[in-house]
């Protein structure tokens, strides 16, 4: 095959870009500063396309594709805002905060929370469907870590890394529908987990206060996710 | 195997059918059996034996004769179909076989009920006996499958589906011919072929029953189709709530596999086939493709975005077929006559028959296959004799929990995929339920989103949290504590499903409220601003139970 | 407690464990038979408990967080032993419009459990089915095994008492 | 020109709102040119008035008494205000809902009492089974996010308002700020 065919040319939002043909939308649209907003994405973990914040237009397609997932293709014509899709992704991450107890001004992660922020980059201001209030555990099982239910959005980004990149597959998730919730091993508590490595991968590609470091108070954990480029890249040099 | 042993064992079987001057066959479908039809079949055979007629008489289980609701149904060689037999009346039976029936066990057969049904999936269905494979070669079983590994190039076989006009039966109504080109134009050294069989949708016993009642024409059909794309290794994704289908099943394959229709080297031609069972375990889900590929790879089953699709990359990464056991079902009858003769059955883009399981407020309850572009009307009121006890019929669901309520104003649309899409249903696998006055429009919205929120995998928010809080908002409207908001808010997330979800499951979610908020607004508005319930369901059921 | 993980031996003495060593073997004890084991294992055993999970999950290969998120997306599966008698509701479209709502709430009336609970002697679990396909007869129930159609809350009540009565 | 009237109510919350309030500092000069304080438990007033233009609400319905309290806030506000994360998510206050009042109750008033344990049936008011974000009760005109809301967005929040004009807050609080 010719280099030539290999790149596609696609717009977004009305301007060209050219693109490998392996590449989605969303990585043609973050090397061009073009934000789109995500939740269960995470670059370096596969894609699984669940959040559906990423959904965007594509002219000449009555659905709604998520952009994590879509590959360009040749003469697409993407749109990544809208007011049709502000509401909807408004309205997923209202859900989102009425499934479980965010109570941001007592997390950990408040001010460092993805889930947070991407609500005020959206511009909400209040949520307009109710609140489930669920009884969410909290396991503080674990030596040096905490999971806290309450504010896990099930993004399964800890089952991803665990799995994926640690190699452990501690973490997945048991139940179904609205009653999902991730687990270690056998739904035991974390700490007597026999397959937990303890690495804290898990802990910080967590996008909000879900997963914790111990001795974190209010608004003091911050999460580092560097090791995730650095881990892809030197296995793409073992390779 | 070669045609013309085929043909030897099928001649056989007719004769030694012939040698028996009377016949009687028992119903011995799921259907019957619960209303103890095994015991009438041993009463049959016992009363058989007594009389010393095992040379003049066969007593023969059999599958679905239709009628479910009139059961256990027998019928006999010389044409009589009785109901309601019960094991005291095998002798009189056995007496009349050389006179006139029994008065009054027969169900009479002029009826509508039977005359308007068009039967080519059941065609078999309570004439073979399902666990011997020497009545459906008997009567042109896989005859189908060695015209086309002796006659035809899989290109051919692919063409004859394209030709039929024939769409997919589970549901979406995709067209079956260009699934089957798809997979077979897609490169990849293994190819895998899965029969859907996991009946997902309440109300729906169709698929049970052609399995019950002739699981080798899903057998024929799936090895027709695994020659057409190039596939050698197959899948049937049974529920495991069929324990009689699963039990059928297994026998036909082990069945088909003696006689080399089914393993290696088929009819000494290159083509192979391996077909295996894997249980479903209760999950509405894996109906959805990607879903029930993980299901049967032995993960969770949750869906998967598409592209790329299950043709190109499916079980373990290979091209699939996936198809649902009525569709396969229908393969045969289309070799065995032509696309031609298919494509003129039905309407313009409708092809063929449908299967539907009618049940519910009508008074013949039970399974019919009727051509396609058939009225509701006739359906309900012809077919199923009309609603009992003199009440009022007040809408149609079809489509299950993915379907929509349908009220009077529709019953003379004709049934295609197209109508019932337009009215805001969908064809769906086949379930059909009638319901009257007695039943309350946003009771049975909010029973479908209970289903759909249990259903739900969890995996896309939307889905999991939408239905979760249209579950509750219909609660409330039920409860009748709701107010105008939660209506606007009922109605944004129908939206929001629709358009946001991962799979089928949550996008159709919405569908049965969106029907009945279009159908039947007023009885929203019953609940919502005068605080009551026209049908008088809701809110009453605790103290008609205690 | 530290698993073997390098050599899973089966939790007890109990022959039955061959069935469920026969149905990995079969499937090539291959992480794909996950499923079809644990359909295995209920059978044989009624239920799926933690011990046969783990010794499942080890001996496919699967790892154990996984085995147990497949055992609790299936509603087919348990993970608690049922009752000496189980009644199963259809609540199948149907049966519901036919009056599976009423025969579920006798059963709570009578039994004080939910769907999906077992007595507190034991004696009856009641649990719900999506569809018995057996919409021509609704509504539909299966006792113990059997099942039997257009059932009636007096019907459900009657056998309710026998098989207290039959047992106490 | 007449000064509008302005009114701020407190329901189940720390207060902390209100301290935001009044971290306005000097500005509060500035503001009392333009409106009258005429309801508040900053000062002495005992009955809310009959008409009110701009009506600040802090805290969460908690209680029979907060529910009766809103809803006759909301009939005699012209603009309703939800300050603070507490009106507008239910916060803190709502971490007893998934308990359930009756634990909640038992907990407070029995278990971790020595003295004279017993749950008060007079002069407190009856908890609600829920605590619920205002405008999950009467409808809400502006959300003002925040844990507490810092002083300049109260500020910013007020000064757009007395101008006839909509405060955009994104940009400025969000949940936890």
């Amino acid at each position: 095959m010719s280099p030539v065919s290999n790149i596609k040319t696609l717009k977004i939002d009305g301007k060209d870009f050219s693109a490998r043909q392996d590449e989605t939308i969303l990585e043609v649209a973050r090397q061009n500063k073009i934000f789109i907003p995500t939740l269960c994405d995470l670059r370096g973990l596969s894609t699984v396309g669940a959040c559906r914040m990423c959904l965007v237009e594509i002219k000449g397609t009555a659905k709604l594709l998520p952009a994590c997932v879509t590959r360009v293709e040749e003469g697409m014509e993407v749109t990544t805002t809208s007011e049709r899709l502000d509401r909807y992704r408004k309205s997923i991450l209202e859900l989102l905060f009425t499934e479980r107890n965010h109570i941001c001004s007592v997390c950990v992660s408040n001010a460092h929370c993805e889930l947070q922020s991407l609500a005020q980059r959206l511009q909400i201001t209040h949520v307009h469907f109710p609140y489930r209030y669920p009884k969410a555990q909290v396991d503080g099982s674990h030596p040096r870590f905490v999971i806290d239910q309450n504010r896990c959005i099930l993004c399964t980004r800890c089952v991803r890394v665990c799995e994926e990149i640690e190699g452990a597959h501690t973490w997945d998730v048991m139940g179904r529908g609205i009653d999902a919730n991730v687990i270690t091993d056998l739904n035991q508590p974390w700490g007597s987990s026999e397959t937990c490595t303890g690495c804290g991968k898990c802990v910080h590609v967590c996008p909000t206060g879900a997963l914790f470091e111990k001795g974190r108070s209010v608004a003091e954990m911050l999460k580092r996710r560097n090791f995730l480029p650095y881990l892809t890249l030197m296995r793409e040099e073992r390779d | 195997m070669t045609p013309e042993e085929l043909e030897q064992i099928a001649e056989e079987e007719r004769g030694t059918q012939a040698q028996f001057l009377h016949r009687v066959n028992v119903c011995l479908a799921a259907g019957c059996i619960s209303c103890q039809s095994q015991s009438v079949k041993d009463a049959f055979d016992k009363e058989i034996a007594n009389r010393g007629w095992q040379r003049k008489c066969q007593s023969k289980g059999v599958g679905c004769m239709g009628l479910c609701a009139e059961g256990p149904l027998v019928s006999t060689a010389q044409g009589a179909l009785y109901q309601h037999v019960t094991a005291a009346d095998a002798g009189e039976i056995l007496d009349a076989l050389d006179s006139e029936p029994v008065s009054r066990l027969v169900c009479r057969t002029d009826v509508p009920f039977f005359q308007r049904q068009k039967k080519i999936v059941l065609e078999n269905s309570g004439l073979v006996d399902p666990e011997r494979i020497e009545e459906y070669v008997g009567s042109s079983g896989y005859g189908a499958l060695m015209r086309v590994l002796t006659e035809m190039t899989p290109p051919e076989v692919v063409q004859e589906v394209v030709k039929s006009g024939l769409r997919g039966r589970g549901g979406a109504g995709y067209p079956t011919g260009l699934k089957w080109s798809t997979v077979a134009k897609a490169a990849g050294q293994h190819k895998y072929i899965i029969c859907n069989a996991d009946e997902g949708d309440p109300g729906a016993f169709m698929d049970r029953s052609v399995l019950e009642s002739d699981p080798h024409r899903v057998l024929e059909g799936m090895l027709i189709a695994a020659f057409a794309v190039g596939a050698s290794e197959g899948y049937i994704y049974v529920r495991a709530e069929y324990p009689l289908a699963i039990k059928r099943l297994r026998t036909a394959i082990r069945q088909a596999e003696r006689l080399g229709l089914l393993g290696s080297s088929i009819c000494g031609t290159r083509f192979s086939f391996h077909v295996d069972l894997r249980l479903g375990a209760g999950a509405f889900v894996c109906g959805e493709e990607t879903a029930l590929i993980a299901s049967v790879e032995g993960k969770r089953g949750t869906p998967r975005p598409r592209p790329p699709y299950p043709a190109q990359q499916g079980l373990f990464g290979e091209p699939t077929l996936i198809n649902n056991v009525e569709t396969y079902a229908n393969i045969a009858p289309i070799i065995r006559h032509g696309g031609e003769w298919y494509s003129q059955i039905g309407t313009e883009k409708s092809k063929g028959t449908k299967v539907f399981a009618l049940a519910g407020r009508v008074l013949n309850t039970g399974l019919v296959e009727v051509p396609m572009g058939i009225s509701l009307r006739d359906i309900v009121f012809e077919i199923g004799g009309g609603i009992p006890e003199g009440r009022c019929f007040k809408a149609v669901q079809t489509g299950g929990p993915s379907g929509g309520c349908l009220p009077a104003e529709f019953l003379d649309m004709p049934v295609d995929y197209e109508s019932l899409a337009k009215a805001g249903s969908i064809m769906g696998s086949g379930g059909m339920i009638v319901m009257d006055e007695t039943s309350c429009m946003v009771d049975v919205a909010k029973y479908f989103m209970d289903f759909c929120m249990t259903e739900s995998c969890g995996k896309c928010v939307p889905c999991r949290v939408g239905t979760y809080q249209m579950n509750e908002l219909l609660a409330r409207i039920t409860e009748r504590t709701a107010t105008p908001p939660d209506l606007a808010m009922l109605e944004e997330l129908c939206d929001l499903l629709r358009n946001t979800s991962l799979c089928g499951l949550g996008q159709s979610a919405p569908n049965p409220v969106m029907s009945t908020l279009r159908y039947f607004a007023d009885e929203y508005k019953a609940h919502v601003e005068e605080k009551r319930c026209p049908a008088g369901v809701c809110g009453n059921q605790a103290e008609e139970a205690s | 407690m530290t698993t073997d993980f390098s050599k899973p031996t089966p939790p007890s003495a109990d022959k039955r464990w061959r069935l469920v060593d026969a149905t990995m073997r079969r499937l090539g004890n291959h992480s794909r038979g996950l499923i079809e084991t644990l359909h295995t294992v209920q059978e044989t055993f009624g239920y799926l408990d933690e011990e046969a999970l783990r010794y499942v999950a080890i001996s496919l290969r699967v790892p154990l967080s996984r085995a147990y998120g497949v055992a609790t997306f299936y509603h087919f599966f348990t993970l608690k032993p049922a009752g000496e008698h189980t009644c199963v509701v259809c609540m199948g479209t149907a049966c519901y419009i036919k009056g599976a709502p009423q025969l579920l709430s006798a059963l709570q009336h009578d039994l004080e459990i939910k769907p999906g609970e077992t007595t507190a002697d034991g004696k009856v679990s009641v649990l719900t089915a999506r569809c018995l396909g057996s919409c021509g007869l609704a509504p539909a129930v299966v006792y113990d095994h059997d099942v039997a159609g257009k059932v009636s809350p007096t019907d459900l009540r009657e056998r309710l008492k026998k098989w207290t009565r039959n047992d106490s | 020109m007449s000064k509008l009237r302005l009114a701020t109510v407190w329901l189940d919350g720390c207060s902390g709102c209100h301290m935001s309030f009044l971290d306005i500092d000097d500005a509060l000069i500035t503001l009392l040119e333009r409106v009258d304080l005429v309801y508040s438990p900053l000062v002495d007033t005992k009955v809310f008035p009959e008409e009110v233009d701009i009506t600040l609400v802090e805290g969460a319905v908690s209680s029979e008494e907060d529910l009766r309290k809103i809803r006759m806030v909301r009939e005699h506000s012209k603009i309703l205000v939800s300050l603070g994360d507490c009106a507008v998510t239910a916060n803190v206050p709502s971490m007893r809902n998934p308990f359930g009042v009756t634990a909640v109750c038992e907990r407070a008033y029995r278990e971790n009492v020595k003295l004279d344990p017993g749950i008060p049936d007079q002069v407190v008011p009856k908890l609600l089974d829920r605590v619920r974000p205002i405008h999950e009760v009467v409808p809400v005109d502006v959300f003002v996010p925040g844990c507490p809301p810092s002083a300049s967005v109260i500020q910013y929040v007020l000064m757009e308002l007395i101008d006839g004009r909509r405060p955009e807050l994104s940009t400025r609080t969000r949940f936890g700020a």
